[in-house]
């Protein structure tokens, strides 16, 4: 009380002082508050998608001896195997080992044939990131694009036309735009090649054109949630009241929009978008599987059926990592745009 | 609240719709015309009298197959979504009432959830854990749930957050009291819209996963199975897909249309796009009758 | 400040004639014509309750009326210009630097994700083509001329920093920036405690006698009007019931919901305990008629 | 030593003493209610002033159970102390229903899926003594007392007026028959002719055994209805006094800066020079 009462002098005559104080040491309480709130969110969230991970692994009762050895082995084979990769150990003990090897960048020995994981992994990864980020960037550019021309244009035709698009195509199963994109581009026209992967080194356009159908094929659906999310964002924005004040004030509508509606209406789109990220990653299973592409995620569902745990903990903790740094790159965004959404919640 | 939902034609067409898939799930096995796993005819033969939808490349009746596959494919993804509103509904509406921990640890496992790369997570969850239907529901439906938690918890907040929960409470209601009395009905509009609309994701992706060889063995019929491997013969049948496609559109479609038709009803939008028309005509109207002529050219409104 | 003895009245700025508005949506008529005559320095008040159609003639003048809603009548004169010949960009022209407003709720109508003072120096530099600093500077001096105490710190605070008198400070600030002819107030003190009321209202007053600025003051109080105003227009349900100068309609009010805004006052509020008569003879008599 | 208090029908409604509530914890913590003391007899309408922030409702909330005061604090309902009970015994007291509570807006103070009529009853229900027949007949009296058509009980809130549902609220807060009814400004979200007619039906209220504390930031409509007011500043309670008096001759700066400001029809309002003056009086030096 005594503090404000100060500050406050005269207060209630002019009006004068700013409810939360000045000056330099509250701008850094700022940015150190909107640094801590998502990373007190993801740093659970990590550790508890890792003990998830692991813990999916003990469940399924797997062992590299049944890989390694088959039906034929002795209890003696199998024993020394578990202690090899250190299975006989507790539950807790092995968690904290294999969280600690995390850290120093390895992930263990696939019990298939014990070749290091993260070398089975590498030119993998390669490829499905290669599709996942060129998904990520059709999705943001096609999403705004539409998103935009809807809002721009609400109720009129163009609005209802997107709207109608973007609802078939969020209803349409990944794996049924994949084949109807090879049926039509590939098979049909034969404008694109309908499987495979060509590495950059060997040409951009062969690097391109062997990923742009299962990237579109991917993207469908952060397209469509992306500009539905805009829309709602952008006409939710242009009904409130601040666009009123700017027009109020004599400012134009380019500037209202770029200005103000955009900055404010951008933020369910935003939010979304970090919960794609997810869906992409996930999304690059069934459709390298369609478009016979040799990533991580065939690579995991191969090593989940035959049982390869480490494998498919490497997988799992690779995508784990990058979701969660992607949504902190999204949330910082967001704090930075709309600040005043970072209070309160 | 039903009655209003039911008086909205997309409503309803959504219904005949799912009242046929209804009928395919249940009586489908018994109207396939051949043995679905048998080889009746040549390999990949068009669409005839004999075969309406042709056969695949093992010479299987694909209409049989069809048929024979919908009680995999839809009854399952009615379970998932059973499984999702039960793990998500209850602990969203909990994590309002119970203690600060619950709500704290609910959350995280619920953002957990939602970080997780969701269909490399429930095939590898699937595939580990014996590779059977009941592990891929299982699975599908723990990672669908957050969705659930997610609008239950905000529907409750926001009505415990409400004054007239604040006057219940002063009247000396317990939580209990409450939740019955004042959560419930603004609680099951939103859930209802998320059920209707997991039971269309929850498809895909069961379907998914069946395209992916995961939760089923080989020669069972199901959606997704039939049109992976039709993948395989497009240059010889590009229409092939289409069958399975269409009835898993058909279902999608319908879960959606039907949740829309809720969130309608529940009376949150639509309702100037629906007056747009009327007002332009009663503008037109108005003009014609008054002779009173300006054509101000309205900004973005 | 009370006083409705301000000079000689300079030309007119804004005529209303007749002006009816029309909602297409549901085909009815919301406002069934309203005129006043607005001169330089003058005041006109408009008294009524919410749906009165007070707010929509407010917006009908700043051609900012909702979708499907039309003035479908009259005419609307300001400074000149017809209002129902002008473009949307002609529009743009005129709003801020001819006519501008402000409004109850004044944290709605500033952007809650861009420092404030920022959205003030936005309006200068934009229609008056200052450079930053310069825009910086007229912020300041603006944020000074609507007493708003350290305007530095209030320049760098988001809106939800600030408090409702605050905010309505910086929001006349940014309506007067580009000094137009005719600011609208529209419930514009409404939500704020009493002394801040009269704060901004005696900085309205005071702007008024300063710069010759004509204002429109909308209140559903009629004391709020009163104070302020040379002439009122009661509205309820889209017409005007009465329409004249102050001092009538307080003292010889002719309608029955005139009447009830008095009695509100008289037998329910303030006046009752007032023992100031002769502040006002000729209320007391009247008061047995309204009963 | 035994305590000797009184208690039923002669006890005050309300009686307050010593009150000091604090917010937030540690170094943050602050008080926002200094000792404030007061009493309202039964059938006593009492008036509180005060700007946003300035605590009036927090003193509400403390008498209502819903804020925690600060040790040592006082708050007796009917003779009843009301600090420190536990979460039982405070859902005990509040089903006696001694005391009763209107909030601003009956938009949101009514649950828009129930009918008017089981908001009403939902004390009474909650009370489980009367019979379905029984609690059908108080909501109808009630409904007449506030001077409803007993017919509109089946009615959902959306398809009232603000005035019916104000209305409304006040026929469920006095359908367990308070001792004392807590009115957080009444009639702040409603429009003239409702106002009028709502401060009309308080001001017959007041004939009846119930008291009243009207919380308001507008003196205005605190002085139609009450016959004592108190000032409260910052946490404080800077004046009290018959609401004649505190209108008429102020003495407390604030109170006298809060008069000058009200919006009056007469042309008796101090000015703004005095005004600036009494700012300049409340806080010394810049």
């Amino acid at each position: 009380m005594t503090a404000s009462a100060a500050v406050s002098v005269r207060g209630i005559a002019t009006g004068a002082i700013p409810r939360t104080g000045g000056g330099a040491g509250h701008r850094v309480r700022r940015v150190l508050l909107s640094i801590a709130r998502p990373i007190s969110i993801f740093v659970p969230v990590f550790f508890l998608g890792t003990f998830f991970t692991f813990l999916l692994g003990a469940l399924s009762g797997r062992s590299p001896a049944a890989l390694q050895l088959g039906d034929a082995a002795t209890p003696e084979a199998v024993a020394a195997l578990n202690q090899q990769f250190g299975l006989d150990r507790p539950f807790f003990v092995q968690y904290a080992d294999w969280l600690g090897q995390l850290f120093r960048g390895s992930f263990g020995n696939s019990w298939a044939n014990g070749v290091p994981v993260a070398t089975l992994l590498g030119d993998r990864a390669v490829v499905s990131l290669s599709v996942a980020g060129l998904a990520l960037v059709i999705g943001v550019i096609f999403g705004f694009l539409f998103g935009v021309l809807a809002a721009q244009f609400h109720t009129r035709w163009i609005d209802r036309a997107i709207t109608t698009g973007t609802t078939v195509f969020s209803v349409l199963p990944p794996f049924v735009v994949g084949i109807a994109l090879i049926a039509v581009f590939a098979v049909g026209l034969r404008w694109l090649p309908a499987v495979g992967f060509v590495p950059i080194q060997l040409g951009f356009w062969p690097w391109f054109s062997h990923l742009i159908l299962p990237a579109v094929a991917l993207s469908f659906d952060t397209v469509s949630d992306v500009a539905r999310q805009l829309r709602t964002g952008l006409v939710s924005a242009y009904r409130e009241n601040y666009v009123t004040g700017a027009q109020v004030r004599g400012l134009g509508p380019q500037r209202i929009f770029f200005g103000h509606v955009l900055r404010n209406g951008v933020g369910p789109a935003l939010s979304v978008l970090g919960l794609k990220f997810p869906a992409l990653l996930g999304g690059a299973v069934l459709i390298e599987s369609i478009f016979g592409l040799s990533g991580y995620g065939t690579f995991a569902a191969q090593s989940a059926v035959t049982g390869d745990v480490p494998s498919v903990q490497a997988v799992l903790v690779i995508s784990i990592v990058l979701v969660v740094v992607f949504n902190l790159i999204v949330n910082v965004a967001h704090n930075r745009l709309i600040p005043s959404a970072s209070r309160g919640v | 609240m039903i009655k209003t939902v039911l008086k909205l034609p997309s409503a309803r067409i959504a219904l005949v719709m799912l009242a046929f898939i209804a009928f395919i799930t249940v009586f489908g096995p018994l109207l396939a015309p051949y043995d679905p796993l048998e080889n009746t005819a040549q390999n990949l033969a068009a669409p005839s009298a004999a075969h309406w939808f042709g056969t695949d490349y093992l010479g299987r009746d694909v209409l049989s197959r069809i048929l024979a596959g919908a009680p995999l494919s839809v009854a399952s993804t009615v379970l998932v979504a059973g499984i999702a509103l039960v793990v998500g509904a209850i602990p969203g509406i909990l994590s309002v009432y119970a203690t600060a921990v619950f709500e704290w640890i609910s959350l995280r496992v619920v953002d957990t959830f939602i970080a997780l790369p969701f269909l490399v997570f429930a095939v590898a969850m699937t595939a580990l854990l014996g590779n059977g239907m009941v592990q891929a529901m299982i699975a599908v439906g723990l990672l669908v749930s957050p969705l659930f938690y997610r609008v239950a918890r905000s529907a409750t907040l926001s009505v415990a957050r409400s004054q007239y929960v604040e006057a219940a409470v002063l009247a000396g209601a317990t939580t209990g009291w409450i939740v019955r009395t004042h959560v419930w009905s603004k609680v099951l509009p939103p859930i209802a819209i998320s059920l209707a609309t997991t039971l269309g994701v929850g498809l895909v992706v069961i379907s998914s996963l069946q395209f992916l060889g995961i939760g089923v063995q080989p020669p069972t019929p199901t959606w997704g199975g039939i049109l992976a491997s039709d993948l395989g013969y497009l240059p010889q049948q590009p229409y092939a897909p289409l069958f399975p496609t269409a009835l898993i559109l058909v279902t999608v479609l319908a879960f959606n249309l039907l949740a829309d038709a809720i969130r309608d009803a529940a009376g949150e939008s639509g309702r100037s796009l629906v007056g747009a028309k009327a007002a332009k005509a009663n503008r037109a109207r108005r003009l014609a009758a008054s002779g009173y002529s300006l054509t101000p050219s309205k900004e973005h409104a | 400040m009370t006083s409705t003895s301000t000079g000689p009245l300079g030309d007119v700025v804004l005529e209303l004639n007749e002006v009816t508005i029309h909602d297409d949506l549901a085909d009815n008529e919301l406002v069934h014509g309203v005129s006043f005559t607005l001169r330089r320095g003058g005041v006109v008040g408009i008294v009524g309750e919410s749906g009165s159609g007070k707010s929509l003639t407010c917006r009908a003048v700043l051609g900012l009326l909702p979708q499907h809603i039309e003035v479908s009548g009259g005419t609307i004169e300001l400074l000149g210009h017809n209002a129902a010949a002008l473009t949307p960009k002609q529009w743009t022209g005129l709003r801020g630097t001819s006519i501008s407003a402000v409004f109850q709720d004044p944290a709605s109508y500033l952007n809650p994700s861009i420092r404030v003072g920022k959205q003030v120096q936005e309006v200068l530099r934009v229609k008056k083509g200052q450079s930053r600093a310069e825009a910086r500077r007229g912020t300041l001096e603006l944020f000074e001329a609507v007493h708003l105490r350290d305007p530095e710190a209030v320049y760098r605070q988001y809106p939800h920093e600030l408090s409702g008198g605050m905010l309505q400070r910086v929001l006349i600030a940014s309506a007067i920036a580009l000094e137009p002819d005719v600011l609208i107030a529209d419930e514009a003190t409404t939500a704020l405690d009493v002394t801040v009321q009269a704060e901004i209202l005696d900085l309205l007053a005071s702007l008024r006698a300063r710069t010759g600025l004509a204002l429109i003051v909308v209140s559903h109080d009629l004391a709020v009007v009163a104070q302020l105003c040379d002439e009122v227009l009661v509205m309820k349900d889209g017409a005007v019931l009465e329409q004249g100068a102050t001092r009538d309609i307080l003292y010889a009010p002719q309608h029955e919901y005139s009447r009830l805004l008095i009695a509100e006052h008289e037998q329910y509020g303030l006046e009752r305990y007032l023992d100031s008569p002769a502040a006002l003879p000729e209320l007391r008599e009247e008061e047995l008629d309204y009963a | 030593m035994p305590e000797i208090t009184e208690t039923g029908e002669r006890a005050p409604a309300l009686a307050v003493a010593g009150l000091n509530v604090d917010f937030g914890r540690g170094r943050s913590r602050k008080r926002v209610i200094d000792e404030v003391s007061f009493e309202i007899a039964p059938g006593e309408a009492v008036g509180v002033i005060g700007e946003t922030g300035s605590g009036k409702s927090t003193i509400a909330r403390s008498v209502l159970g819903l804020v925690r005061p600060a040790a040592g604090s006082s708050v007796r309902v009917a003779g009843r102390e009301v600090t420190g009970l536990s979460a039982r015994e405070l859902r005990a007291h509040r089903r006696t229903g001694l005391v009763q509570y209107v909030f601003q807006d009956p938009q949101r103070s009514l649950d828009q899926d129930l009918t008017v009529g089981h908001s009403v009853a939902e004390p009474l229900l909650l009370q489980g003594v009367l019979g379905r027949a029984e609690i059908r007949d108080a909501v109808r009296r009630e409904f007449e007392e506030v001077q409803l058509d007993p017919a509109l009980a089946g009615r959902f809130p959306a398809e009232l007026s603000g005035g019916q549902r104000q209305r409304v609220a006040i026929a469920r807060a006095l359908i367990t028959k308070p001792r004392l009814l807590i009115l957080d400004e009444p009639v702040s979200a409603l429009d003239s002719a409702n106002r009028v007619k709502i401060l009309e039906l308080l001001a017959r209220l007041r004939s009846s055994q119930v008291a009243l504390l009207f919380i308001s930031h507008d003196l205005g409509s605190v002085a139609g209805v009450t016959e004592r007011t108190l000032v409260l500043y910052r946490g404080q309670l800077v004046e009290s006094g018959a609401t004649a008096q505190i209108v008429n001759a102020p003495e407390h700066p604030y109170t006298r800066l809060l008069v000058g400001s009200a919006p009056t029809l007469s042309a008796g309002s101090i000015d703004r020079v005095r005004r600036n003056e009494l700012r300049d009086e409340l806080h010394p030096a810049g």
